[in-house]
C-alpha cells in the first residue's frame, strides 16, 4: 500500500514542484530522493507486513511479499534508470518535472497492477500506466516520429483497452457469481463456459498486446523507435515487466485451475513471438529499433512463465524481469549517449570508451543469455519451468534455437565495438561522466552477481 | 428479455466500432469508433448486471449487481481521461502535419 | 410483444443504424452527430434496464462533455468530406470482412449456450439507483475511486505537456 | 642359464646409443669418430650375438622371453617390452649385425665425400636402422616386432631420401614408406584379430594356444587363414612381393651401401622372418600357404623378366632381389621353412656383396650407373671384379657356391609339393643366371664404353671397401656349406638340425614327403645345367656388347618399362584418389557441408528481410492483424 | 585416509588460480611484464597440477581431490569439483600446454597484451573447470566460460577474415551448447530428490536419472550434437578449418590442443554413463560418421595448401578415431582414447609451434611457396619430422600407443570399420609426408632462403614436447595407471 500511496503523492509533489522550481536539474534529485524513500517504505512494509495506513482493501489489492518484491525490483530498476538517465530526461523538453511526475504516476500504476486482485484495479492500473506513456511517447513535440509514435500508440492502446473491457464484461457475465475478483472468478477445471472462454481470449489478446507478444506486437517497434530514447528505455523495461507480472498473476489466479484448456494459445503466442521477434531483429540497422525487436523476442521467453505457471516459472519471471530490465536499461543508457544510433555508430567504441564498451558487452551477453550473467539464469529458470511442465519440448528446443539467432544480432554490436575500426576520430559518445561509468560498472556487477547467485533475488520472494 | 439479445446488440455495436477502426483513415473518426466500442461494452456490462439481478445470487447479495454498474462508471471516467489525452495528441499532430490521416503516419516502419 | 420489447427493438435498431452511419458517413461532423444519437439510444437502454444513474451520466459525460470536445476539435480543424481521400478498397473490404467474422464468431460461440438464455431483469431492481450506487461507490470502491484521481491528474498533466506551445 | 643372456638387451641398445651420439652430436663428431662409433657399436652387438649364438649352439636355450618392462598393461591385454632369443632370431642377429658391420665399414669409405654432419647423420640413420631391425627380430611379441617393423620402414624412408635436395629421391622415399604402410596395415589388422581371438600377442602364448583353441573350436580355420593372410600382406609390403614390390627398385635412389644393407640383406627379409616365426599358423592354414607360394613364385618370375632388360646396374640387382625374395616365399609357401631361412642367409651374403661391388664400380665410375657406359672394368678393379664374379656364380646357383645349396633346397621343396612349381622355379633360375651374367659381362668384360675422363680416373677402391667385399665373397662361397643336403653328406644340414626346434610344431603337422635320391639328382642336374647354359650364352653374347641406340621393341620394350605396372597403379589408384580428394576439398566441403551451414544463416537473413515487410507502418494493417489474431484465437479456443 | 577439512583442494587451486591470475593480468599495463606474469602464472599452475598428480590416488587422498560447496541448493546444484583419473590427466595436459604455448609464442607481440593474456588465463580456468566439474550445471557454466574468452581472442587478434570465421564458430558452438542445456534440464527433471530440492544436478544423481529408453534416445542427441560440434565430428566440422586459419596461433593451439578434448571428455564423462542404452543403439551411426569423417578429412588434407588448414583437417581425422573408439565401449578402446587425448594435445601443439615459426619467419603458410627449409634450419626440421611421425602414429611415438589401442577396440566392435579407418592411416602418411617433403626438402627458394635456425627457447620447448612424445611412446604405462580406474568404472557402468 505504501508504494501506491506515496508514489501517487510524490507524483503530485513533482507536479507542483514544476510550478515553483525553475532549475532544470533539481527535479531529478527530488525524484531520486523520493523514489529512494518510497523504496525503503516498501521494504519496510515487506518486512513488517504492515502498511503505514491501514486501508480496508475490500479484496481489491493483495500485498503478499511476492508482489511487494516485484515492486521492489521495478522501483529499484527505476531508481537505477533515474540515476543513469536523469540528465537525458532533462534534455527531452522543458517540462522536466512533469515528466518525472508522469513517471511517478506510472509507477503507482505499476504498483497497482502488480498487486491487483480485482479486474477493476487491473483496468484502472493499466490505464494509469498507459495514458502517461502516450504522453511521454509524444513528449518530443517537434519530432514528427515522436508524434506519430504517440498517436499510433494511443489509437492501438485504446483499441486494445476496448478489447480488454469486452473481455472483462464477458467474464463478469460468464461467472456464475458475477464478480470482478480474480480469485473467486472461477474454481475447478471443468470445461469453461463459452462466455468465460470468450472473456479469456479477449483478455489474453489485450494483455499480449500490452506485453507486445506476436501477433499483437506491431505497435512495439514503431513506438519504441519513435519515442524519446530515455522513455523507450523506461517503457521497454520496467513497464513491460510490470504488465507481464500482471499478466501472469491474472491468468494464474483467474484461470490457473483450467490451465491446460488454454495452454495451446500460449504455445502459439510463444512460438510466434520468438520467431518474429528474433527474425526481424536480425536485419535491423538501427540499434534502437533492433532493441525494440529484441524486447519482443525477450517477451517470447517471458511468456514461458505463462506456459508453465509453476512456482519455478514465477520466480523465473521475477528474475527475468530484473535481469532483462537491468541489462536493457544499461544498454539503452549507453545508446542514449551515442551520437549515431546505427550499429556502425558503435564501431571502435572499445578503443574510445573501454568502460562503456565492456559494460555494454556484459549487458548484451546477459540479453543473449550467456552463463555467468543474470540473463542466463533467467532463461535457465524459464526453460526449466517449461521442461518441468512436460509438454511441448519441441517448443523449448525451438526457443533455444531462437536464442542462438539472438546471439547473431546482439553480437553484431559487440563486434562493432571491439573488432571494427572507425576511420574518423570523432567522439562516438557524448558527456560520459565518471559517475555514469561507475553506475554502468555497478549495473554490470549486479548482473553478474545475479548470474552467479540468483538466490540473492529469489530468496526474497517468499517469507 | 433474454440476455442473448443484449449480447447480440452490444457485440454488433462493438464490431461496428472495430470495422470503423479498420476502414477509416481519419484518426478522429477512428477514435470515435473506439468510443463506440467502449459504449457497447458499457451496455453489455449493465445488461449483465441486470442478468445477475435476475439470478438468485443477485437476490442474495445486491453488490453483485451494483459491481457491474460501478464498473461502467469507472469506464466512463477513464474514457473521459483518455479522450482528453487522445485529442491533445491528435491536435499536436495536426499542428505539425496539418493532417489527421493515419496513412500519412509511416515514417516508422520495417 | 410487450411494450418494453418494442422499445428494446426500436432502440436497438436505431442504435445499430446510427452506429453504422458513424462509420459510413463521409463528413466527420455527421459521424459525431450520429455517435451522439447512439449514446442517446444506449441511455435509453439503460433506462429500460432501470439503471437511471448510468443513463444520466452517460448523457452528461458522453453525449455532453466528450462529444462536444470532439465537435470542437473537428470544427477547429474544419475537416469536411473532401478532406479524407479513400482508403484503398482492398483494405476496407478486408476490414469489413474481418469485423463481420468477429461478430459471427462471438455470437455463434455464445448464443447457443444456456447462459445466453438467462433472463434479464427489466425495469425492476433497486441497485441501479443513485442512492445505492453512491453507497457502494464510497464504501466498497473507495480505493479505485481515489486512484482514478491519479488517472485524471496524469491526464491533465498530459494535456498540458502536450498542448502547451514550446517557446 | 649363462650370463651372456643378461647382455641380450645390449644388442639393440648399442646401435641405439650410436644413433643418439651420432645424431645429437652430428655437428661435433668428426668423420672418423662417427665412422668408428657407427661401426663399433654394431660390431660389439655382433660380438654379443655371436656369444649368444654359441650359447644356443651349445644347447642351452632360454626357456622364456626376457621381460624388461610393461609396454601396455591393462586388464584386457598385457603387452610386455620383451625380447626372445632362440635359434631363428640368433641366426638373423648374426646376419644383421655381421653384414651390417661390414656395410658400416664399407660406408666409411663410400660416404667420405659427404660433409661431416651429413656423414654423422648417415651413420646415425644406419645405426637406427640396425636398432629397429634388431627389435624386429628380437621382439617376443607381435607388437614389439611391429615396432621394429615400422622402424625399419622409417629408416629406409630416411636413407632413401638421404640426399633430400633431390625431389625424385624424396618421392621414391615416400613411395617406399607408403607402400610399406599399406603392408603394415595388414600386419596391424592381423594383430588386432589375434588380440580379439586369442587375447594375447606373445609369440609363446599365441603359438601354444592357437592349435588348442583350434581343436576346441573357439578359433575357426577362417580366423587363422584371415590372420595369416593379413600377416602375409604385411610381408608383401616389407619384402616387396606382388603387388607391393614397385617401391624396391625406386628405393635404389638411396646410397648404395643402404641398398645393400636394407634393400638386399636385411629389411626386405623381415617378411620371411615373420612368417618363419609364425610358421605354425601358416602350416595350419593351407590356403594361405598356397597363396604365399603362388605370389612368391610369380613375383620371382615377373621380377626376373624385368631384370632381363634393365640397364641400371642397381636396378638389375634390385629386381633380382625381388625375384630372390619371391623364391624365399615360395619356400615358405611349400613349407620348406628352413630352406627359406637358409636362402635368406646366403642371399644376404651374395646380394650384399653384389651391391657393394656395384657400389665400388659406381664409385669408380664417379656416379655412373648405366651398364651400357661401362665394360672392361676387370683390368682396372680386379678385387671388385673377382668378388663380383663369385657373387654372380653364387646367385646363379652354381655348385659349390652358397646359392646352389639354398636354391636347390627350395626347388626340391617346391617339387615335393608340386612339380609345376618346380618347373616355373627353374625357369626363374635360368633367367637369374642370364641377367646376372649379362650384368657381369657388360660391366667387367669387353672394352670400356664410358667417357675418357671417366676412364682415366678409374681405380680400385680403397681397403675399407675391398675388405668387406673379400669377406663377403668368402662367405658367399662357403656360406652354403652349413646346409649340405642329405644326399651329399649325412647330417650335413647343420642349419636344419639347429633350427629344427623352431619349426618342430609345423614339421609335426606336415607329412614328411621324401623324394628319392635319384630324382633329386636329376632335378639338381636339370636346374644347374639349364642355368649354366643361360650363363654361358649371356657371357659370350654380352662380353662383346656394343652400344646401340636402337629402340627396344615388342616384348623387350614392355620389359624395359617394367610391364608398365607403375603407370597402371598410377592410373587406377593414385589419380582417382587425388581427383576425389580434389572434389571433396573444392566442391563438396565448400558447397556441400559448409554451404548447408551458411545456408541456414542465409535463410535467417532472408526471412528477416521478408518478415519485416509486414511491419508496414500502417495503423490500419496493424489493427487488421490484431483482429485476425483475435479471430484465430477465438476459433482455436472455442471451436477446436 | 586423510581429514575431510582441507582449507583448499587441488581442483579449486587449478580453477581459481588461473582465474585470479587472469584478472590480475588485466590490470598489468606493461606488455613485457604481463607476458612474464602469464608465463609465471601458467608455470605455477603446472606446479600445482604436478603436485596434484603426486596425490592422485583417490583411495588415499579423496578429500584432497574432491570438494563441494552449497551453491543453488534450491535447484539441487552444488559447486562440486573433483579430480578423477581422467580429470587429473586432462588438467595436467592443460597445465602443461599453457606454459608451452606462452613460451613458444613469447616472441610475438599483441596489442593490449594485458587483455590478451588475461583472456588466455581465464580460458585456462574455464578448461580446468570443465575437466573437474562433478555437477552438470557447473560443467555447463565452465563449458561456456571456456568458449567466450576464446571468441574474443580469435576475433580480436585473428587474421583478416577473423570476424566472420570466429562468429561462425561461436554461433555454431553456442547453438550446440543451448541444445545441450535443454538436454541437461530434461535429465535433471528426471533425477531423484535431494534434501534441499526435488531434483539434483550432481553427477551421481544425473547418472541414475530415470529416463525411459525413448527419452534417452532423443536426449542423447541433444547432448551429442553439442559435443560433436566441439570435437568436431564429421559433418559438424566446417567451423574448424576457418577458425584455425583465422585465429591467432596461440589461441589455435588452445583450441586444437585442449578445447577439442572438451568434446571427447564430455562424451566420456556424461554421455556414456547417462545414456548407455542410447549409446549402444546409435553406436553404428556415430562410429560410421566418425570413420567416414576420418577418410573424408584425410582426403581433404591431401589437397590443402595452407599449413593451418592442413593441420586442422588432419586433426579432424584423428578426433574422428577417438570418437569412434569411445563408442566401441571397449576397455582397450577407451583406454586408448585416454592416452590419445594427451598425446594428440602434445603433438598438435608441437605442430602448431612449428607452423607458427615458419609463418613468422617466411610470412607465408602456403605449402606450395615453401621448400628446402631442411638445410636452412636442420633443428627445426628434425623437430617437425619427429612431430610429423608422431602425427602418423609411428611406433615408439606417443600417438602409436593410443591409436593402436583404439583401433584394436574398434576391431573388437566391428572389423569393417577398422579396415576403413585404417585406410585413413595410409592417407595420413601420404599427406604428412607430402607436407614434410614440400616444405622442408628439395631446394630452398626465394622465400625460404632467409629462414634462420630457431632460437634456444623454441628449441627447448620443442625438445620438451619431443621428450613427451618419446617418453609416452616407449612407456605409456603412467597414463594408463592414472586413468585405468576411470575406464574400469565406465566399462562396468555401461555393461
Amino acid at each position: 500500500m505504501n508504494a501506491i500511496i506515496f508514489t501517487a503523492i510524490w507524483g503530485v509533489v513533482m507536479m507542483l514542484g514544476g510550478a515553483f522550481i525553475k532549475s532544470k536539474t533539481t527535479p531529478k534529485y527530488l525524484a531520486i530522493f523520493g523514489l529512494t524513500v518510497i523504496l525503503l517504505l516498501n521494504c519496510l512494509e515487506m518486512n513488517s507486513g504492515m502498511p503505514l495506513f491501514a486501508v480496508e482493501l475490500k479484496g481489491m489489492l493483495d500485498f503478499k511479499s511476492f508482489n511487494l518484491t516485484f515492486i521492489n525490483v521495478a522501483y529499484g530498476c527505476t531508481l537505477l534508470f533515474f540515476l543513469l538517465n536523469g540528465r537525458d530526461i532533462e534534455k527531452v523538453g522543458e517540462n522536466v518535472s512533469e515528466y518525472f511526475a508522469l513517471i511517478f504516476f506510472i509507477l503507482s500504476g505499476v504498483a497497482l497492477i502488480s498487486t491487483f486482485s480485482s479486474l477493476l484495479i487491473l483496468f484502472i492500473g493499466i490505464e494509469i500506466v498507459s495514458i502517461p506513456l502516450y504522453i511521454l511517447t509524444g513528449s518530443d513535440k517537434r519530432n514528427l516520429k515522436s508524434n506519430e509514435a504517440a498517436l499510433k500508440y494511443f489509437l492501438m492502446g485504446a483499441f486494445s483497452t476496448g478489447i480488454m473491457l469486452l473481455g472483462i464484461a464477458f467474464l463478469y457475465g460468464g461467472s456464475d457469481i458475477g464478480t470482478f475478483n480474480i480469485n473467486l472468478m472461477i474454481s475447478g477445471n471443468a470445461p469453461m463456459p463459452a462466455m468465460i472462454a470468450a472473456g479469456l481470449v479477449l483478455l489474453l489478446v489485450s494483455m499480449s498486446f500490452k506485453v507486445s507478444a506476436a501477433p499483437f506486437h506491431f505497435w512495439t517497434p514503431d513506438v519504441y523507435d519513435g519515442a524519446p530514447t530515455v522513455f523507450t528505455s523506461f517503457m521497454a523495461t520496467i513497464v513491460k515487466a510490470a504488465v507481464f507480472f500482471a499478466f501472469v498473476r491474472l491468468f494464474e489466479n483467474a484461470f490457473g485451475s483450467m490451465h491446460k484448456q488454454w495452454q495451446t494459445l500460449i504455445v502459439i503466442l510463444i512460438a510466434a513471438t520468438l520467431l518474429i521477434g528474433n527474425l526481424t531483429a536480425v536485419f535491423q540497422q538501427s540499434v534502437k529499433r533492433m532493441l525494440a525487436y529484441s524486447s519482443i523476442a525477450q517477451a517470447g521467453f517471458m511468456l514461458f512463465s505463462l506456459f508453465a505457471l509453476s512456482s519455478l516459472a514465477k520466480e523465473g519471471l521475477v528474475l527475468y524481469a530484473a535481469a532483462y530490465s537491468l541489462a536493457s536499461i544499461g544498454i539503452f543508457a549507453i545508446l542514449v549517449r551515442m551520437k549515431d544510433y546505427t550499429i556502425d555508430g558503435f564501431n571502435g567504441l572499445g578503443k574510445q570508451q573501454p568502460v562503456l564498451a565492456v559494460t555494454a558487452t556484459v549487458f548484451l551477453l546477459s540479453l543473449t543469455g550467456i552463463p555467468l550473467t543474470a540473463g542466463f539464469q533467467s532463461k535457465f529458470y524459464m526453460l526449466m519451468a517449461a521442461v518441468q511442465n512436460g509438454q511441448h519440448i519441441w517448443l523449448v528446443i525451438f526457443a533455444v534455437l531462437c536464442a542462438a539467432i539472438s546471439a547473431y544480432y546482439y553480437f553484431r554490436i559487440i563486434q562493432a565495438m571491439f573488432f571494427k575500426e572507425n576511420n574518423s576520430d570523432v567522439e562516438l559518445a557524448e558527456d560520459i561522466t565518471p559517475a555514469f561509468k561507475t553506475l554502468l560498472v555497478i549495473t554490470s556487477i549486479l548482473i553478474i552477481a545475479l548470474g552467479l547467485y540468483p538466490k540473492l533475488l529469489t530468496d526474497w520472494l517468499y517469507f | 428479455m433474454e440476455i442473448k439479445w443484449y449480447i447480440g446488440l452490444a457485440v454488433a455495436l462493438f464490431c461496428t466500432g472495430v470495422v470503423g477502426v479498420l476502414t477509416r483513415r481519419n484518426s478522429i473518426i477512428i477514435f470515435m469508433c473506439i468510443e463506440l466500442m467502449l459504449n457497447a461494452v458499457n451496455l453489455l456490462l449493465v445488461a449483465f448486471s441486470k442478468m445477475h439481478a435476475a439470478s438468485e445470487i443477485g437476490q442474495s447479495m445486491p453488490s453483485v449487481v451494483s459491481d457491474g454498474q460501478i464498473f461502467v462508471f469507472f469506464i466512463m471516467v477513464v474514457a473521459a481521461a483518455e479522450v482528453s489525452v487522445g485529442l491533445a495528441i491528435i491536435v499536436m499532430l495536426y499542428r505539425n502535419t496539418h493532417s489527421v490521416d493515419v496513412n500519412f503516419l509511416n515514417r516508422l516502419k520495417n | 410483444m410487450s411494450i418494453t420489447e418494442i422499445l428494446f427493438w426500436g432502440l436497438s435498431i436505431l442504435a445499430l443504424f446510427s452506429a453504422i452511419m458513424v462509420v459510413a458517413s463521409k463528413n466527420p461532423v455527421h459521424s459525431i452527430l450520429f455517435l451522439i444519437v447512439v449514446f442517446f439510444t444506449i441511455s435509453g437502454h439503460y433506462i429500460l434496464l432501470n439503471a437511471q444513474f448510468l443513463a444520466i451520466v452517460n448523457i452528461i459525460v458522453y453525449a455532453g462533455a466528450i462529444m462536444v470536445l470532439f465537435l470542437f476539435v473537428v470544427m477547429l480543424m474544419n475537416l469536411n468530406a473532401e478532406s479524407e481521400p479513400k482508403k484503398h478498397r482492398m483494405l476496407q473490404f478486408a476490414g469489413l470482412i474481418s469485423g463481420g467474422c468477429l461478430f459471427l464468431v462471438i455470437i455463434s460461440a455464445i448464443s447457443e449456450t444456456q447462459q445466453a438464455s438467462n433472463m434479464v431483469l427489466m425495469g425492476g431492481g433497486e441497485s441501479g439507483l443513485i442512492k445505492n450506487l453512491g453507497m457502494v461507490l464510497f464504501k466498497d470502491y473507495v480505493i479505485p475511486f481515489e486512484i482514478s484521481s491519479v488517472l485524471f491528474l496524469s491526464a491533465m498533466i498530459g494535456a498540458v505537456v502536450i498542448g502547451k506551445r514550446e517557446k | 642359464m649363462s650370463n651372456v643372456f643378461q647382455l641380450v638387451w645390449l644388442i639393440p641398445v648399442l646401435p641405439l646409443l650410436g644413433f643418439l651420439i651420432n645424431g645429437l652430436g652430428r655437428k661435433q663428431v668428426s668423420k672418423t669418430a662417427a665412422g668408428i662409433i657407427g661401426s663399433g657399436t654394431v660390431l660389439s652387438s655382433f660380438v654379443i650375438s655371436l656369444l649368444v649364438f654359441l650359447q644356443l649352439n651349445s644347447g642351452n636355450i632360454p626357456k622364456e622371453a626376457f621381460h624388461y618392462f610393461d609396454f601396455i598393461n591393462i586388464a584386457a591385454l598385457k603387452i610386455g617390452f620383451d625380447f626372445q632369443i632362440d635359434q631363428l632370431s640368433s641366426i638373423f642377429l648374426l646376419i644383421i649385425t655381421g653384414v651390417g658391420f661390414l656395410i658400416h665399414v664399407y660406408s666409411t669409405a663410400y660416404m667420405h665425400d659427404e660433409e661431416p654432419k651429413d656423414f654423422a647423420k648417415y651413420f646415425a640413420y644406419l645405426n637406427l636402422f640396425v636398432f629397429s631391425m634388431l627389435l624386429l627380430v628380437m621382439g617376443a611379441n607381435f607388437v614389439i616386432m611391429f615396432i621394429g617393423w615400422e622402424g625399419v620402414g622409417l629408416c629406409s624412408y630416411l636413407l632413401i631420401g638421404f640426399w633430400f635436395k633431390n625431389t625424385n629421391y624424396n618421392i621414391a622415399a615416400k613411395k617406399a614408406f607408403i607402400m610399406n604402410r599399406i603392408g603394415d596395415l595388414g600386419f596391424l589388422l592381423a594383430v588386432f584379430w589375434l588380440i580379439a581371438k586369442v587375447g594375447s600377442v606373445d609369440f609363446h602364448t599365441v603359438f601354444e594356444t592357437v592349435p588348442t583353441l583350434f581343436t576346441s573350436g573357439s578359433i575357426t580355420i577362417v580366423d587363422i587363414t584371415g590372420i595369416t593372410l593379413l600377416l602375409f600382406v604385411g610381408a608383401m609390403g616389407k619384402s616387396a612381393q606382388i603387388p607391393l614390390y614397385t617401391w624396391l627398385p625406386d628405393a635404389m635412389a638411396g646410397p648404395t651401401p643402404v641398398s645393400a644393407l636394407i634393400h638386399a640383406a636385411t629389411m626386405v627379409t623381415a617378411g620371411i622372418y615373420m612368417i618363419a616365426r609364425s610358421n605354425i599358423l601358416y602350416t595350419m592354414a593351407p590356403v594361405t600357404q598356397c597363396v604365399v607360394a603362388i605370389v612368391g613364385l610369380s613375383t620371382a618370375i615377373l621380377a626376373a623378366t624385368i631384370a632381363l632388360k634393365q640397364n641400371d646396374i642397381k636396378k638389375v640387382l634390385a629386381y633380382s632381389t625381388v625375384s630372390q625374395l619371391g623364391y624365399m616365399f615360395l619356400a615358405l609357401g611349400v613349407g620348406a621353412y628352413t630352406g627359406a631361412v637358409f636362402h635368406v642367409m646366403t642371399h644376404a651374403f651374395f646380394k650384399a656383396l653384389l651391391f657393394l661391388g656395384a657400389g665400388s664400380v659406381i664409385h669408380a665410375m664417379s656416379g655412373e650407373q648405366d651398364i651400357r657406359n661401362m665394360g672392361g672394368l676387370k683390368k682396372y678393379m680386379s678385387i671388385t671384379h673377382i668378388t663380383f664374379l663369385l657373387a654372380c656364380l653364387a646367385i646363379a646357383g652354381m655348385p659349390p657356391f652358397s646359392g646352389f645349396f639354398s636354391k636347390d633346397e627350395i626347388l626340391a621343396g617346391a617339387f615335393a609339393s608340386s612339380p609345376l612349381l618346380w618347373g616355373v622355379g627353374v625357369v626363374g633360375a635360368i633367367m637369374t643366371a642370364f641377367y646376372m651374367f649379362r650384368l657381369y659381362a657388360m660391366t667387367f668384360l669387353g672394352k670400356f664404353r664410358g667417357t675418357s675422363e671417366q676412364e682415366h680416373h678409374l681405380h680400385e677402391s680403397p681397403k675399407a671397401i675391398t675388405i668387406p667385399l673379400i669377406i663377403l665373397a668368402v662367405l658367399s662361397v662357403i656360406g652354403g656349406w652349413i646346409g649340405i643336403p642329405e644326399i651329399f653328406m649325412h647330417g650335413g644340414h647343420r642349419l636344419e638340425t639347429f633350427l629344427s626346434p623352431v619349426f618342430a610344431q609345423s614339421n609335426a603337422l606336415i607329412a614328411k614327403h621324401h623324394i628319392s635320391h635319384t630324382t633329386e639328382y636329376i632335378l639338381m642336374g636339370i636346374s644347374v645345367g639349364a642355368a649354366l647354359i643361360a650363363l654361358l650364352y649371356a657371357w659370350n653374347k654380352f662380353s662383346k656388347y656394343q652400344k646401340t641406340d636402337k629402340e627396344e621393341t615388342g616384348l623387350g620394350k614392355v620389359l624395359a618399362n617394367k610391364w608398365y605396372v607403375d603407370e597402371l597403379y598410377d592410373s587406377i589408384i593414385v589419380k582417382p584418389l587425388l581427383s576425389i580428394a580434389k572434389y571433396f576439398s573444392n566442391v563438396f566441403e565448400k558447397k556441400g557441408i559448409d554451404g548447408l551451414v551458411n545456408g541456414v544463416g542465409k535463410a535467417v537473413n532472408y526471412g528477416s528481410r521478408q518478415i519485416r515487410l509486414i511491419q508496414s507502418g500502417q495503423v490500419g494493417t496493424y489493427v487488421l492483424m490484431m483482429v485476425l489474431g483475435i479471430l484465430i484465437f477465438f476459433i482455436i479456443q472455442l471451436f477446436l | 585416509m586423510d581429514p575431510k577439512d582441507y582449507w583448499i583442494t587441488f581442483p579449486e587451486l587449478l580453477i581459481w588460480f588461473p582465474l585470479l591470475a587472469g584478472l590480475v593480468a588485466f590490470v598489468i599495463r606493461k606488455d613485457k611484464l604481463v607476458k612474464n606474469w602469464a608465463v609465471l602464472a601458467s608455470l605455477i599452475t603446472l606446479g600445482i597440477s604436478v603436485m596434484s598428480l603426486l596425490y592422485a590416488d583417490n583411495t588415499k587422498h579423496f578429500y584432497l581431490n574432491n570438494v563441494s560447496y552449497y551453491w543453488l541448493q534450491n535447484l539441487g546444484s552444488n559447486f562440486s569439483v573433483g579430480l578423477d583419473g581422467m580429470g587429473h590427466m586432462l588438467t595436467a595436459l592443460t597445465a602443461v600446454a599453457f606454459p608451452v604455448i606462452f613460451i613458444a609464442t613469447y616472441k610475438s607481440d599483441y596489442k593490449n597484451a594485458n587483455v590478451y593474456y588475461g583472456l588466455m588465463l581465464i580460458t585456462q580456468a574455464g578448461l580446468m573447470g570443465v575437466f573437474t566439474a562433478m555437477d552438470l550445471l557447473v560443467f555447463y557454466f565452465f563449458w561456456e566460460l571456456a568458449v567466450i574468452p576464446v571468441y574474443f581472442l580469435c576475433s580480436r587478434w585473428g587474421g583478416e577474415k577473423r570476424i566472420q570465421a570466429t562468429f561462425k564458430f561461436f554461433v555454431y558452438t553456442f547453438t550446440g551448447s543451448l541444445l545441450m542445456l535443454v538436454g541437461i534440464i530434461y535429465v535433471y527433471m528426471h533425477t531423484a530428490a535431494t534434501p534441499f530440492a526435488e531434483h539434483s544436478f550432481s553427477m551421481n544423481a544425473v547418472y541414475s536419472a530415470l529416463l525411459s529408453p525413448a527419452e534417452k534416445n532423443w536426449v542423447f542427441w541433444l547432448f551429442f550434437v553439442a559435443f560433436a560440434i566441439k570435437m568436431p565430428v564429421f559433418p559438424f566440422h566446417t567451423w574448424q578449418p576457418d577458425t584455425y586459419e583465422q585465429a591467432p596461433t596461440s589461441t589455435t593451439m588452445v583450441l586444437s590442443g585442449i578445447m577439442v578434448k572438451m568434446g571427447v571428455f564430455a562424451v566420456i564423462r556424461w554421455i556414456l554413463p547417462i545414456f548407455p542404452d542410447a549409446v549402444t543403439k546409435f553406436d553404428n551411426i556415430v562410429i560410421g560418421l566418425s570413420v567416414v569423417g576420418m577418410i573424408y578429412a584425410s582426403l581433404i588434407a591431401i589437397k590443402q595448401d595452407d599449413l593451418k588448414r592442413f593441420v586442422a583437417y588432419s586433426s579432424i581425422a584423428h578426433i574422428g578415431l577417438m570418437c569412434a573408439a569411445i563408442f566401441t565401449k571397449t576397455e582397450i578402446g577407451l583406454q586408448g582414447v585416454m592416452i590419445q587425448m594427451f598425446s594428440h594435445g602434445i603433438n598438435i601443439i608441437g605442430m602448431w609451434i612449428v607452423v607458427d615459426i615458419i609463418e613468422k619467419q617466411t610470412g607465408t603458410r602456403k605449402i606450395s611457396e615453401l621448400g628446402g627449409i631442411a638445410h636452412k634450419a636442420p633443428a627445426l626440421t628434425i623437430f617437425l619430422v619427429v612431430i610429423a611421425l608422431a602425427n602418423i602414429a609411428l611406433p615408439l611415438t606417443n600417438a602409436f600407443v593410443g591409436e593402436f589401442m583404439m583401433f584394436s577396440g574398434l576391431f573388437e566392435f566391428n572389423m569393417v570399420y577398422t579396415v576403413v579407418a585404417l585406410i585413413s592411416i595410409i592417407l595420413a602418411a601420404v599427406y604428412t609426408l607430402n607436407m614434410v617433403q614440400k616444405v622442408f626438402y628439395g631446394e630452398a627458394n626465394a622465400i625460404t632462403e632467409k629462414i634462420k635456425e630457431i632460437s634456444l627457447n623454441q628449441k627447448l620447448i620443442l625438445a620438451v614436447l619431443v621428450v613427451f612424445i618419446f617418453l609416452f611412446g616407449v612407456y605409456p604405462q603412467p597414463i594408463i595407471e592414472l586413468t585405468k580406474d576411470t575406464v574400469a568404472a565406465l566399462v562396468t557402468k555401461i555393461k
